[in-house]
């Protein structure tokens, strides 16, 4: 069978897809995407034309709720034995909708900073993004984590607010006339993992918002730029597989999540993409280096301080939109 | 052939335009109009009603990038006109035979690549690590790198440049169409340079002005990728927000309305555009 | 004294498009009031030499006076002169007052002023109250009328014409012809007309120059030409002619005897130059000199004679012709159908006799022919 | 202002040289886009690190060329397998078209023009979202109604092909309609007179007729389809044409793949159209 | 017997546009191997008629037999009859050969036949080995000559020709008018020939046919439409004329005095129908009918006489004219410039004499005209 993979970049790398389809003789074709347009895709197709979806585990019950995209899990499929037990569970929970669970956990990583400690070596949170010292070189995404990181960082709780849309707004309201008045620092909101990662290494940003595994990729290139933990914490992520409702290659797809999460395969995974995932022992195989970055970003109190996204409730989406919106069309 | 065998005829060639007209022109309109007027009202819950609109008028952000995407896409119809029509006058009035064939040939060439690849081009010249600023540095006229990206002039260096070809071509037909005996008779009788552009070459190369422009303006006022790529952080597109909404807002109600409006504003542009020239869309466009 | 004034003076003007010379050394003067044309075959350099006076074409040599003032450096919007363009020009995007109104706004005449000269050129051309027309309503005399009236309301020196008549069809181009005579002796400007119609160039003007291959053959009336043609060409150019090679057996002054190849012996004059004996020559005997009769002695006086039978009767009303083949040898001679009653009934492979005079059979040496 | 009509030297020179600028601006960026295709440095911007064919040939990450990216590869040829079926529909549809228009009379000609024409001044954008919603409203309904799956009518290869034709077939109609405009029709009548039925007379004499406009109108066809964004990324499912994975692509920032991707893009471009005009130019 | 049987019959046949009445029940027969004309001014339905004949339009009444048998229900492309188009409507996309090979395919004739055919109708008009060549690459008259070997290697009952010389220009188609009846005479073919110019008509025909607003005005040959025209249409149409309007104010059997308004009196002869004393008429007399003179008793004996001042002298070689300014009514008259050397310094405001007889002075009821 052909598997027609909707993931993130990264998490499929050329050279576990060979050994997959060496090893169970299907074909996969892989299309890259993000959280929103995977949910925007697997709407405009009602679920169709994809075999397997890669959506964080925040993002899936409350797309199940509106659009009805995915089909349950059947967990008889799936080994549980290779994953990391706390993960699977926590990532059952929250994509769990109306009794049934919808995703099992693949990768799983932070966002942060990403900080050329030479150039910025006062950026410690994400408010420190708008200092004059790093005036028109920073970057970061106008999308839903930096509103939850600035509002974190400005001293608010989102996520317990999630349920309460007049506080929520309200959380809303001033972290927007933060990022509006951050605005002239910034140099370009970037969209792309590969694009902010130029940005950094060719100097023309020096502090950014952005995942963890890019902080550690340059880091192996250039010693000064690494990922820094902000002081009000990691914003923790667990991306997922789930079943677009009208998959045609179901096996394929649980063939290739009891593939990848074997350790081995699990280890090349992180190598490409840089984060380590819910294998179980997936991370012996990966390198020390890696490792080290890791322990160097990640001292205990800042493992502790990681606040992981609780399920976004459908319909949140709306107004943060209108926030980003703003942001953006502000001058 | 007689009356019932041209009927048939009629009837065989019309039917390809109807389903082409009908399934992929109408029905699809009619379907975004009716999307539009359903209002989210909870989980999978609509009701009838003009709250997307409502949306569009009270949030100023959204006006506001209507009437900038507008006034812009103007501003780059304007500009491809001042740009392309000596050029385009040039190639079909001062040059003959195979040095104009090249000439013309040399303006489509450009546009034998799609807009992504032009625009990509733009990005590699304009970008802070890019040849123009690195020019300058070289010949001194900089002393660091300067950042030409991510701004509106930007944007309207690549709408302009997109759009060329459709203001070129219908302008060096329309030209190439003028007697030059017109312009002859024009100096005999005492004409000088100004009266003729004014009284003859402008007057008639006014249908192909009002398509090209119609043909820019729509290019603009519609494009995507150019504002993406080359605008800055404060750059918002009305197709920009379209997008969003469809594909990272999965709110096709919201989108549809959004669609609608421009659908709206663009039809009352060119509308205008026609009136004000007394021009058709027949004669501009079906040529 | 200003009557010694010529309108047009050109000395030696020629032009070379590169190593082509379209027009060479051509030299002539138009009196004021004249309507002069310039008669040649397509591609003789008539449309070069007009648009080197109107000034769209510089001259590689040679200069060019209107009313005896140089015109070289004087751009094309700056002479004298108007020209009426071959497909006339008319702007389409004018009614006719804005299109006669044009050259007069360009000159900042008064608003009142332009109506009130538009409309009495309209008059003149006899096309009162058309100025608000479209032109494309006008049929196609009425553009020629137009274009000519946007032409004098100017009271230009000269007004150059480059086949006008070109364009319209049979009838309405006979009834211009006469249309446009009248409307030169109204104005009673300058002409200089261009065509490559010779009934045109004959009805009209006062003055024909003939060219050819870029320079003038001969100039003069249309009767010079018609009936003294100093050249080969013009005498085949103009009107009809029959045409026979032959070489020279005998000469005596302008006097020949002359055979063709076919065997055929002629009796002719020395139209240009002088002929001897052996010259191959070209000789021209026009239809209407050639007369016909239904038995041998009618023609017997005659110092050409023939017989033949009829191969076919052009019956065309007063312009009737017959065409006989020569018993003898065997070409084909074109003979004017008299308009007596005598032949009326003239039908083919009747036999007929036909004769002519010395005097009316014109001898061109062949070589001046080839250039 | 026209060669026949002198104007100062000065302003001659200004003039061309302003002709010579524009040019230069019309070529710069695709000329850039060339030249970076060569560079050995992993980001097509300067410094200039050197000459390489990698970016076409290399077999390595990072330094994978064009011919060995599946995803590209695979890319371009669902891009010509679109281009092929939305050039076969808008000739074929753009022909009947032209006839109609052409040779027919009928009520609501000039109505249906009209609306013929709408797809040149509808944005692309607008194409695509109300295709996009028309056909899941269709699917949604057909589904619920016969409990079976319309795929084909879900974003994919068939309603991108669909979207494309949606306008491209204007321009088919439009430039074939302009050939069939120039035909004499006593051509036809002469077959008819020599003997031949009235669908011979068009087989033989009108389609040779058409073919340089045919030909024409394949070419633009396949090159707007190959262009086409704005229309198709709303219609798009999980087989992507050439611009949408560039697009892709360039979101995560660029490499030299990209130029030289556009590079070979320029060069079939080029291809395509000198063909084009070889056909055209050998019968007009 | 065979002889008996008419190439073409043409029975009452009509044809309405909507309201419109293009051809009127119109009636001719054509006899084999006949060159039959249709002469007519733009418009009057020429064009229309040919089209019924080739199968194009569908009479709305009438029937039309060729060779005797009927055609109405016969689609064109099984006629036998062959058309040579206004602008030929050669194939583009194929050369000489498969042109004219064109019809022959369709037959299904064998290929090797085809080309053997094609070379010997080449052959026969005067194209031996142009196969080959492109349509493109001929003059305008080797184009004439194709299309009408295109239809004749069909060997076709009647080969129809819809103004085919319209298109060429005007040396060509003097030159054409001859070869094209020369072609007719060889091919031995009945052909059915539409023009608007008398002149094509009356050099070519066996047969003319004169319409005017659908209907046929007169059916004779040339010298009949000349001389003995039967409608005031006829005489206006076919060659030139000076036409004036009057009232009969006495009538002696077809003998007639007319006054005209101007108050010039002409002896006449009715040319067509009885005319009474005060019926209103149109009067026609041909330039070449009128007789000048220098002195009054030149033209003494003449029925009609008339003096005044030239007006204008239109020189044409042969077809001179000289146009005269009565002195008594201040209209104009049209008298053809004898070919004599008496009338050579004739000028303009010299005075002259003419006169006519009454037997070329045709008049016709002036009603007739307007339909
Ligand atoms: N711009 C030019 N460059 C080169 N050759 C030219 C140019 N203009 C005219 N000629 C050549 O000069 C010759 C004379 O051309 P011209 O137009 O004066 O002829 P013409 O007598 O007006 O002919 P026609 O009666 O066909 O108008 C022709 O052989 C023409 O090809
Ligand atoms: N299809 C038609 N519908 C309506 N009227 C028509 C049609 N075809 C011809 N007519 C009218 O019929 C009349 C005769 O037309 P026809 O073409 O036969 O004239 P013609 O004698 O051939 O003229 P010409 O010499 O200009 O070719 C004209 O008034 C024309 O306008
Ligand atoms: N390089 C791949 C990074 C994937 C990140 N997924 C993030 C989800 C955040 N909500
Ligand atoms: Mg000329
Ligand atoms: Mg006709």
């Amino acid at each position: 069978d052909t598997l027609r993979l909707l993931t993130w970049g990264g998490y499929a790398p050329e050279n576990l897809i060979e050994k997959f389809e060496a090893e169970t003789g299907h074909t996969v074709e892989v299309t890259l995407s993000n959280n929103e347009e995977m949910i925007a895709k697997l709407r405009a197709t009602d679920g169709g034309g994809f075999d397997l979806a890669q959506p964080s585990q925040d993002r899936i019950a409350g797309a199940q709720a509106e659009f009805g995209i995915y089909k349950p899990i059947d967990l008889s499929k799936v080994d549980a034995a290779l994953f990391i037990p706390s993960m699977l569970e926590a990532t059952k929970g929250n994509t769990t909708y109306d009794g049934e669970v919808y995703g099992v956990p693949h990768v799983w990583g932070t966002s942060g900073l990403v900080v050329n400690t030479a150039a910025a070596p006062g950026v410690k949170d994400y408010v420190d993004l708008c200092s004059d010292d790093v005036a028109g070189k920073v970057s970061y995404r106008l999308k839903r984590p930096t509103l939850i990181g600035f509002a974190f960082s400005m001293g608010l709780d989102p996520f317990a607010a999630y349920n309460d849309e007049a506080a929520y707004k309200d959380i809303l309201s001033k972290v927007e006339e933060k990022l509006i008045s951050c605005k002239p620092n910034v140099k370009t909101y970037w969209t792309g993992g590969d694009e902010i990662t130029n940005l950094l290494r060719s100097g023309e940003v020096v502090a950014a918002m952005a995942w963890d595994t890019g902080g550690w990729k340059l880091n192996a290139e250039n010693a000064d730029i690494t990922f820094v933990a902000p002081t009000s914490g990691a914003l923790g992520w667990i991306d997922t597989f789930a079943l677009p409702k009208r998959g045609r290659a179901d096996q394929a797809a649980y063939d290739w999540i009891n593939f990848v999460m074997k350790p081995e395969n699990a280890a090349l995974v992180t190598e490409s993409a840089g984060n380590f995932t819910a294998s179980k022992g997936g991370d012996a195989d990966v390198n020390a280096e890696l490792k080290a970055r890791y322990q160097k970003s990640f001292p205990q109190e800042a493992i502790d301080n990681i606040k992981w996204y609780p399920p976004v409730p459908a319909g949140l989406e709306a107004l943060e939109g209108a926030v980003l919106d703003r942001v953006n069309a502000a001058n | 052939m007689n009356a019932s065998g041209k009927r048939l005829t009629l009837i065989l060639l019309m039917a390809p335009l109807f389903i082409w007209l009908v399934a992929l022109i109408v029905i699809p309109h009619i379907e975004i109009l009716y999307v539009s007027l359903r209002e989210k009202v909870g989980v999978r819950e609509y009701e009838f009603g003009l709250a997307n609109y409502m949306v569009f008028f009270n949030e100023p952000l959204y006006w506001n990038t209507f009437m900038r995407t507008a006034v812009m896409s103007i501003l780059a119809t304007a500009l491809t006109l001042l740009i392309g029509f000596p050029v385009s006058y040039y190639i079909a009035k001062l040059t003959r035979g195979r040095s104009k064939t090249i000439l013309f040939l040399l303006c489509l060439i450009p546009f034998w690549v799609s807009e992504l690849v032009r625009t990509y081009g733009w990005m590699i010249l304009l970008r802070e690590s890019g040849l123009v600023s690195g020019f300058l540095q070289y010949i001194g006229l900089a002393s660091e790198p300067i950042e030409f990206l991510y701004n509106d002039a930007a944007i309207m260096v690549g709408l302009v440049y997109t759009s060329m070809l459709f203001m070129v071509v219908p302008l060096v037909t329309t030209l190439d169409s003028l007697d030059d005996s017109m312009i002859e008779a024009a100096y005999d009788l005492g004409g000088g340079g100004v009266s003729v552009w004014r009284e003859i070459v402008i007057p008639h190369a006014m249908p192909g002005i009002v398509s090209g422009c119609i043909i820019v303006f729509m290019l603009s006022l519609g494009n995507y990728l150019t504002p993406i790529l080359l605008g800055g952080k404060d750059s918002l597109w009305f197709t920009g927000l379209i997008y969003s909404q469809f594909i990272t807002r999965f709110n096709w109600e919201l989108g549809a309305a959004f669609g609608m409006l421009l659908l709206v504003l663009s039809s009352t542009i060119v509308w205008a555009g026609l009136k004000l020239s007394g021009q058709t869309l027949t004669r501009t466009m079906g040529r | 004294m200003a009557e010694a004034v010529n309108d047009l003076d050109c000395r030696d003007i020629s032009k070379n498009f590169a190593a082509f010379k379209a027009v060479r050394d051509v030299s002539f003067s138009v009196p004021p009031g004249t309507f002069f044309s310039i008669l040649g075959p397509s591609g003789c350099g008539k449309t070069t030499l007009l648009r080197m006076i109107a000034g769209f074409l510089e001259p590689t040599s040679g200069d060019l006076l209107i009313k005896g003032r140089s015109m070289l450096d004087v751009p094309p919007n700056k002479r004298p002169v108007s020209m009426v363009f071959q497909h006339l020009a008319l702007f389409p995007m004018m009614n006719v007052a804005a299109n006669i109104g044009f050259g007069l706004r360009r000159r900042g005449v008064a608003k009142a002023e332009i109506s009130k000269r538009v409309e009495a050129v309209l008059e003149r051309v006899g096309l009162p109250g058309a100025g608000p027309r479209g032109v494309d309503e006008l049929s196609g005399g009425q553009k020629q009328r137009v274009a000519i009236a946007r032409c004098m309301v100017l009271e230009p020196d000269v007004l150059l014409l480059d086949e006008p008549l070109g364009a319209l069809d049979l009838k309405l181009r006979e009834h211009m012809k006469i249309e446009l005579k009248q409307l030169q002796w109204e104005f009673n400007t300058t002409f200089v007309y261009i065509t490559h119609d010779q009934s045109e160039a004959l009805v009209m003007s006062d003055q024909i120059a003939v060219m050819n291959h870029g320079v003038f053959e001969q100039v003069g009336t249309a009767r010079d030409l018609y009936y003294n043609p100093e050249t080969a060409f013009v005498a085949g150019f103009v009107g009809e002619s029959n045409r026979f090679a032959g070489k020279v057996e005998e000469a005596n002054g302008t006097a020949l005897k002359v055979r063709t190849p076919g065997g055929f012996a002629l009796s002719g004059t020395a139209a240009a130059g002088s002929l001897g004996v052996g010259d191959a020559v070209e000789v021209f005997v026009r239809p209407e000199a050639v007369r016909l009769s239904h038995a041998a002695d009618g023609v017997a006086g005659q110092p050409n004679v023939s017989s033949g039978v009829v191969d076919s009767v052009l019956f065309n009303g007063a312009n009737s012709r017959v065409l006989i083949r020569d018993a003898a040898t065997g070409g084909e001679i074109d003979v004017a159908l008299p308009q007596t009653g005598e032949f009326h009934s003239l039908k083919r492979d009747d036999t007929v006799h036909v004769g002519w005079d010395a005097g009316q059979t014109l001898c061109f040496a062949a070589a001046e022919q080839g250039r | 202002m026209i060669p026949t009509i002198r104007q100062s030297p000065l302003f001659r020179w200004t003039y061309r040289a302003y002709v010579l600028a524009f040019f230069i601006y019309l070529a710069l960026p695709l000329a850039v886009v060339c030249v970076f295709a060569f560079n050995d440095s992993l980001f097509p911007s300067l410094p200039w690190q050197g000459f390489t064919w990698d970016w076409f040939i290399g077999t390595e990450r990072p330094r994978l060329g064009v011919f060995n990216e599946r995803p590209i590869i695979r890319s371009i040829w669902t891009s010509a397998f679109v281009a092929v079926w939305v050039a076969v529909l808008s000739v074929a549809v753009g022909t009947t078209n032209a006839f109609l228009f052409v040779r027919h009379q009928f009520r609501f000609k000039n109505g249906l023009y009209v609306l013929m024409l709408l797809p040149l001044v509808i944005p692309g954008i607008i194409l695509g979202i109300s295709i996009l919603v028309a056909s899941n409203t269709l699917a949604n309904t057909l589904e619920d109604a016969t409990g079976m799956w319309f795929d084909s009518l879900r974003p994919g290869l068939p309603l991108v092909i669909l979207g494309q034709f949606s306008f491209i077939a204007t321009f088919a109609t439009l430039v074939i309609s302009a050939r069939l405009e120039k035909f004499d029709r006593s051509l036809e009548e002469a077959a008819l007179n020599l003997g031949a039925t009235p669908l011979g007379a068009v087989w033989a004499i009108t389609i040779p007729f058409l073919f340089p406009a045919i030909a024409g109108a394949t070419v633009v066809a396949i090159l707007m389809s190959f262009e086409n964004f704005n229309t198709t990324l709303m219609l798009v499912g999980s087989d992507a044409p050439l611009t949408i994975t560039m697009f892709d692509r360039l979101k995560e920032g660029s490499t030299p793949v990209l130029n030289a991707v556009s590079l070979l893009l320029m060069v079939a471009s080029a291809a395509l159209g000198l063909v084009s005009l070889l056909l055209q130019g050998r019968k007009d």
